[in-house]
């Protein structure tokens, strides 16, 4: 791994997590599960990194466990240098605003209960960050930059008047309000048509590209993977397989897994022949 | 081999919410107002009779021997005498509990299937006039009010048409008469049995009724069923093949989760009915201040109910293989 | 032989608001043994298609009008009890893996053992339990799992199961609905080739509904894209895929992500309609509020279809 | 496609406004919503017999010319008790103590109920397992029950009294449902997204899962209203009740005690048919609002 002069915003070292299968109260069951098992990656600044895997891999755990959703058992993850194992308080909200999620299946992803406004303009208010008037231009700002413009016929809408490609847009808007340095994008279009993911994925990058936000993209799909990231990292039972810059690793794959996970991608090989012949 | 560790694993925590209660009653009857050892001993009694029970019953012991002796008491059937029939309470409720047993399981059992088979028919012609109408009457049903029904009952069935007895269990003349056989005494009690478990009946079959016919809807929609059809079975078949059994998991869920509002109504059923059952014994030592009738009615009623779940419980792991794992 | 031939088929939804048109007269023939794939987004029909076809629609599902002719007889005027005969004995169904296809509280085996009997009584469970171990064979499931639940199998071997169901009556056609979407990509993988063994291996005909342009492209000749209840673009796959015409086939594969990159076809980039689509008359082309070659003409006009080869035609009054 | 165009209203209202018109579509709901509109009336009128003369107070009015129970009259329309007192203006008394048991126990257990269902749900681990099997064990207890062992033993209990213990038995069903919907809410990503934006527990609690749970907790509520009022009734049934009130568990205790279950139909039938209408009543509109607050219905409105 090629460690620059800069230091990464993301270092997991060596990383745990076991889960318990049986929670009985009387009985404590020792079957344990592995679900991220001796993690080390870094994430550069300002990279799309992209952690491929398939349902049941670990992958949504990580995020998980680098948005301090949940503990780990062992290893360590730094941002920005700092553990953010045990942190409390002030410490604690100032890395919850630098690091934001943007959730799987947009149809659950939005409070039914809040209007758009209120779901982008929540994470201003929890931060105190500026009067009612700047929140709104902020949120504005946000969801525009977004997609969903004019912002103000949008505003007062509940998630079950949006398309689903609408409710995610509002969920990225809702991620970018902050200005966060460091997001992590859950199979965003998971539950989405290809042509509606697809806009979204060029959403995505562009986000990437103008505000200098590191994404971590997890996902399912190596060719999302291939469309989006620079650099990813294949996993599989927990365990990192392996990771590199994305072409070189769909060119020239290492590990048997990653062989096969490339094979199995459903492909066009008929139509890029046809292609090249006409 | 599974089942065997869930029904210990429920007993084990039956028997740790058994405990509770008998604690919390021993609490209760210490913090209410008055003299515990008044409580516990019938006022009547010569002094020499009541200085035996109280050292019997550890009364007259510091507070936390006393509870020692109450546990041990309990589990050696020793709980004083009762005020009112002047006999060891045991012995009381040795006579009154299968009485209850009888009554409560016979209703619970029946309705539940009845419950159970209407409502799978109900459900199959949703939306007819028949649905609607069964769906009325169900509510109706389970909103009647016990007491009322049972004094209605005594009423018209016992008093206006007759041919029905107005209360009690047995007849005793019949009883006396060396000549009647058990068959005829069999008859005889389910004759007394008939009205109290018609109105049992009657306030719980609705509300079976009415989950098995939402359970059994919403069995309905389930993709299987839609594999079952596929497949080219016939409607019938679905029915009491693939969505009669499913649907029918809830009904018995919600038969464990009733089973204490079922044995009130059967409190109050035995009382009008003057069924000699556990229940009503409490209801009338309730009423009359019998303390140590009213304890032991109190603790053997929760022993039934907790003994039905347990038994409702094996049921459904039997029914449901994804409980058992 | 025509296998299957669709007339003018059209099935709406009665809502408390109305109905809606989910099927909008279509049209289509499959070949014995030939796979005809029908790929569209969420909410096109094409499920609704799959469904009307064994007329296993809900019952707020109307058909109004057209014919299914399954070897020349029409199966939407069946009796009840020759659809029941009909249904899985010659054509049989591959249900989506997050389906809750199983009965959970019977075990597997038992359920493709009553498939098998209730077709033919006359087998006995003994020889009914020997033929879905040939069948369990074929899938690839050990055979001591035959009398597991449903909860114990995985979600590879669950949809494996399904296959190994959809063939034991040994039908003529099998509709496959979503059959490896949820699943993980290697699975995924692993389903598709066994369909397209057993497609040829038993020489059955298949009707494979997606979303998934890929898979579709994988498995099926024939190829038809729906979009909004009515058939856009037909022919074969190399037609289709290679050189689509229709501009809603165009943008669907324009947005497909490969590993190599995104498919050549696109040369527009974002499509954008130039026209606004508010005073639209009805019965005319649904995609063209998003259609990127649509002239003023298109809001008035019905869409024809226009032939480009003996087997690729195109519903779009525009495209050569 | 229409949602999109209607007019931009608050969530709550609109889901109100679409659940009344298919609570109104609904047979069960009407009868029952009319049931309901008859028994308040009763509950407003019962003011006014005592203020034509003191005769018809349901408690302390005594007919002077009346000795024993007679049939109705002009006088009585319903016909009077063995002491003379007036058996209509009992009756409608005993709609208001329904009305005040009924509304104020449910509430009472709906405010536990939800409460220790979200916390339940919300803090998982040791706190769940505790709440619940302390849940379980109330499940298991006859509250009618265990209502009459305590008024036996702490002496005759006033009708708050009553309803707070009727409150206290009837939560662990509420908490249930509540802690299982409170689950799955927060396996949702909105629940993710608010923490990671950095929000508290108690913001979590109360403004991203109360709003969800709420309608779930309303639709409880009625049927808690429905228990409340037959247990009220069983006590008084069995004298147990509040000496202080007219009830119409306790005009059946008096039909029933004086032995003139027998003579008095026009005693007899009365309290009861109310006590089963207006359990009927609240049962009904609870139905009707299960099926608007339906989880299939809900899917429908999620996809669009």
């Amino acid at each position: 791994m090629s460690s620059s002069s800069r230091s990464p915003i993301l270092q997991v070292e060596d990383l745990l997590k076991t889960y318990r299968t049986d929670r009985s109260l009387i009985k404590r069951s020792s079957v344990k599960l592995t679900a991220v098992n001796r993690i080390s990656l870094e994430i550069e600044r300002g990279e799309f990194f992209g952690l491929v895997g398939a349902s049941g891999s670990g992958k949504t755990t990580l995020g998980r466990l680098i948005l301090k959703l949940e503990p780990f058992d062992a290893g360590s993850i730094r941002f920005n240098d700092l553990q953010i194992h045990g942190l409390k308080g002030s410490k604690l909200k100032a890395f919850r605003r630098q690091i934001q999620l943007i959730p799987q299946d947009p149809y659950q992803s939005l409070n039914p209960y809040l209007s758009v406004f209120d779901t982008i303009a929540e994470p201003l208010i929890i931060h105190r960050m500026g009067n009612p008037g700047e929140r709104k231009v902020r949120a504005r700002d946000a969801l525009e930059a977004a997609g969903l413009s004019p912002a103000d016929d949008f505003f007062p809408r509940y998630p079950h008047q949006l398309s689903g490609g609408q409710r995610q847009r509002a969920a990225i808007a809702r991620a970018m309000v902050l200005k966060p340095e460091f997001v992590v994008a859950d199979e965003p279009t998971s539950m989405l048509d290809a042509s509606i993911s697809f806009t979204i994925f060029k959403l995505l990058s562009e986000i990437q590209k103008q505000k200098k936000v590191t994404f971590l993209f997890i996902t399912h799909d190596l060719a999302a993977a291939r469309f989006l990231c620079n650099r990813i990292a294949v996993i599989n039972q927990g365990e990192i397989v392996e990771s590199g810059p994305t072409l070189d690793i769909i060119e020239n794959p290492q590990t048997e897994y990653t062989k096969s996970l490339i094979q199995a991608q459903p492909s066009f090989s008929f139509a890029q022949k046809a292609a090249a012949a006409t | 081999m599974s089942l065997q560790k869930l029904i210990i694993r429920r007993s084990l925590e039956i028997l740790v919410i058994f405990f509770v209660i008998l604690s919390g009653l021993f609490l209760l009857f210490h913090l209410a107002p008055g003299d515990p050892v008044s409580r516990m001993v019938d006022p009547t009694m010569t002094p020499e009779d009541a200085e035996l029970l109280v050292s019997q019953l550890g009364l007259d012991q510091p507070l936390w021997l006393q509870y020692v002796y109450y546990v041990k008491n309990f589990f050696t059937g020793n709980f004083g005498v009762s005020f009112h029939y002047g006999r060891p309470v045991v012995e009381v409720i040795g006579e009154r509990l299968p009485n209850t047993i009888l009554l409560f399981t016979s209703s619970v059992i029946l309705s539940a299937l009845a419950g159970i088979f209407w409502g799978k028919m109900v459900a199959w012609h949703k939306g007819k006039p028949v649905d609607t109408w069964v769906t009325i009457i169900s509510l109706v049903c389970h909103t009647l009010f016990l007491p009322w029904i049972a004094l209605l009952f005594i009423w018209i069935f016992a008093y206006k048409i007759g041919g029905f007895p107005l209360n009690g269990m047995i007849s005793p003349e019949l009883w006396m008469d060396p000549d009647s056989g058990i068959f005829l005494k069999t008859l005889d009690i389910m004759h007394h049995m008939l009205l109290p478990l018609l109105t049992l009946f009657i306030i719980h079959v609705g509300s079976y009724l009415l989950i098995m016919r939402s359970s059994m809807l919403e069995t309905l929609s389930e993709d299987y069923i839609l594999t079952a059809r596929a497949k080219g079975l016939n409607e019938k078949q679905i029915r009491n093949r693939h969505a009669g059994p499913n649907a029918s998991l809830p009904v018995v869920t919600s038969v464990g989760l009733s089973l204490a509002f079922s044995i009130n109504g059967g409190a109050l059923t035995e009382t009008v009915f003057t069924w000699p059952g556990i229940g009503r014994e409490l209801i009338f030592a309730v009423s009359n201040n019998d303390y140590p009738l009213a304890l032991a009615s109190f603790l053997f009623i929760s022993i039934v109910v907790l003994i039905a779940n347990l038994v409702v419980d094996v049921l459904y792991a039997f029914l449901d293989p994804r409980i058992r794992y | 032989m025509t296998l299957l031939q669709v007339n003018n088929l059209s099935i709406a939804y009665q809502t408390r608001t109305g109905t809606a048109l989910a099927v909008d007269d279509v049209s289509f023939a499959l070949d014995k043994g030939k796979s005809l794939g029908i790929v569209g987004e969420s909410g096109c029909g094409k499920t609704t298609i799959g469904m009307g076809l064994l007329r296993l629609l809900p019952d707020n599902a109307l058909i109004k009008q057209g014919a299914v002719l399954f070897k020349g007889s029409d199966i939407l005027e069946f009796s009840t009890a020759a659809l029941q005969d009909l249904r899985w004995k010659k054509i049989s169904m591959i249900f989506q893996a997050a389906m809750n296809a199983w009965n959970p509280v019977q075990r597997v085996g038992d359920q493709i053992i009553e498939a098998i009997r209730i077709h033919d009584p006359g087998i006995s469970r003994d020889k009914a339990k020997l033929e879905v171990e040939k069948l369990y064979e074929m899938v690839d499931i050990p055979t001591n799992r035959i009398f597991d639940y449903p909860h114990e199998y995985s979600g590879g071997m669950k949809q494996r199961a399904i296959i190994a169901m959809a063939l034991s009556c040994r039908p003529d056609l099998i509709i496959a609905d979503e059959p490896s979407t949820a699943l993980d990509v290697i699975v995924q993988d692993q389903i598709i080739k066994k369909i397209k063994a057993i497609q040829k291996k038993f020489n059955i005909a298949i009707i494979f509904i997606s979303h998934d342009i890929g898979v579709v492209a994988d498995v099926c000749h024939d190829i038809m894209v729906m979009y909004k209840g009515r058939i856009v673009e037909t022919g074969k796959r190399e037609e289709v895929f290679v050189e689509p015409v229709h501009p809603y086939t165009k943008s669907l594969l324009s947005s497909y992500l490969t590993l190599d990159g995104v498919l050549e076809f696109q040369n527009e980039s974002a499509p954008k309609s130039c026209l606004t689509s508010t005073d639209q008359a009805p019965g005319t082309c649904g995609f063209l509020p998003n259609c990127p070659q649509a002239e003023p003409s298109c809001a008035s006009e019905a869409p024809q279809w226009q032939a480009i080869s003996e087997t690729h035609k195109a519903l779009c009054r525009f495209c050569k | 496609m229409s949602k999109e165009t209607r007019s931009q209203k608050s969530y709550t209202w609109q889901r109100f406004l679409e659940g009344w018109s298919l609570f109104y579509e609904n047979l069960v709901g009407r009868i029952g919503l009319i049931l309901l509109l008859v028994f308040g009336l009763m509950a407003v009128c019962s003011y006014i017999p005592p203020l034509i003369d003191p005769m018809y107070h349901p408690m302390t009015g005594v007919d002077p010319d009346v000795f024993r129970s007679t049939p109705p009259s002009a006088a009585h329309w319903l016909g009077t008790d063995n002491i003379g007192r007036d058996l209509l203006s009992q009756l409608l008394t005993g709609a208001r103590i329904a009305f005040l048991v009924g509304i104020s126990a449910a509430f009472m257990s709906i405010v536990f109920g939800t409460l220790i269902g979200m916390i339940a749900g919300y803090a998982g681990r040791l706190t769940d397992s505790l709440l619940m099997r302390f849940a379980d064990m109330i499940m298991v207890m006859p509250s009618l029950l265990v209502v009459l062992l305590l008024s036996s033993l702490f002496g005759q209990l006033n009708i708050w009294i009553i309803v707070l213990l009727i409150a206290l038995f009837r939560w662990p069903g509420i908490s249930r449902v509540i802690r299982a919907q409170t689950l799955s809410l927060k396996e949702r990503p909105f629940i993710d997204t608010a923490r990671v934006a950095g929000a508290s527990n108690l913001r979590i609690i109360f403004r991203h899962i109360l709003p969800n749970v709420l309608p779930m907790a309303l639709l409880y509520m009625t049927f808690r209203v429905t228990s409340a009022i037959i247990v009220e009734a069983a006590l008084a049934f069995l004298g147990f009740g509040d000496p202080n009130t007219v009830s119409w568990g306790m005009m059946l205790q008096w039909v029933w005690k004086t032995g003139h279950m027998f003579q008095a139909p026009y005693w007899l039938l009365p309290p009861g048919i109310c006590i089963s209408l207006i359990t009927l009543a609240f049962y009904m509109i609870g139905r009707a609002m299960e099926e608007v607050l339906d989880p299939r219905l809900r899917k429908e409105e999620q996809k669009v």
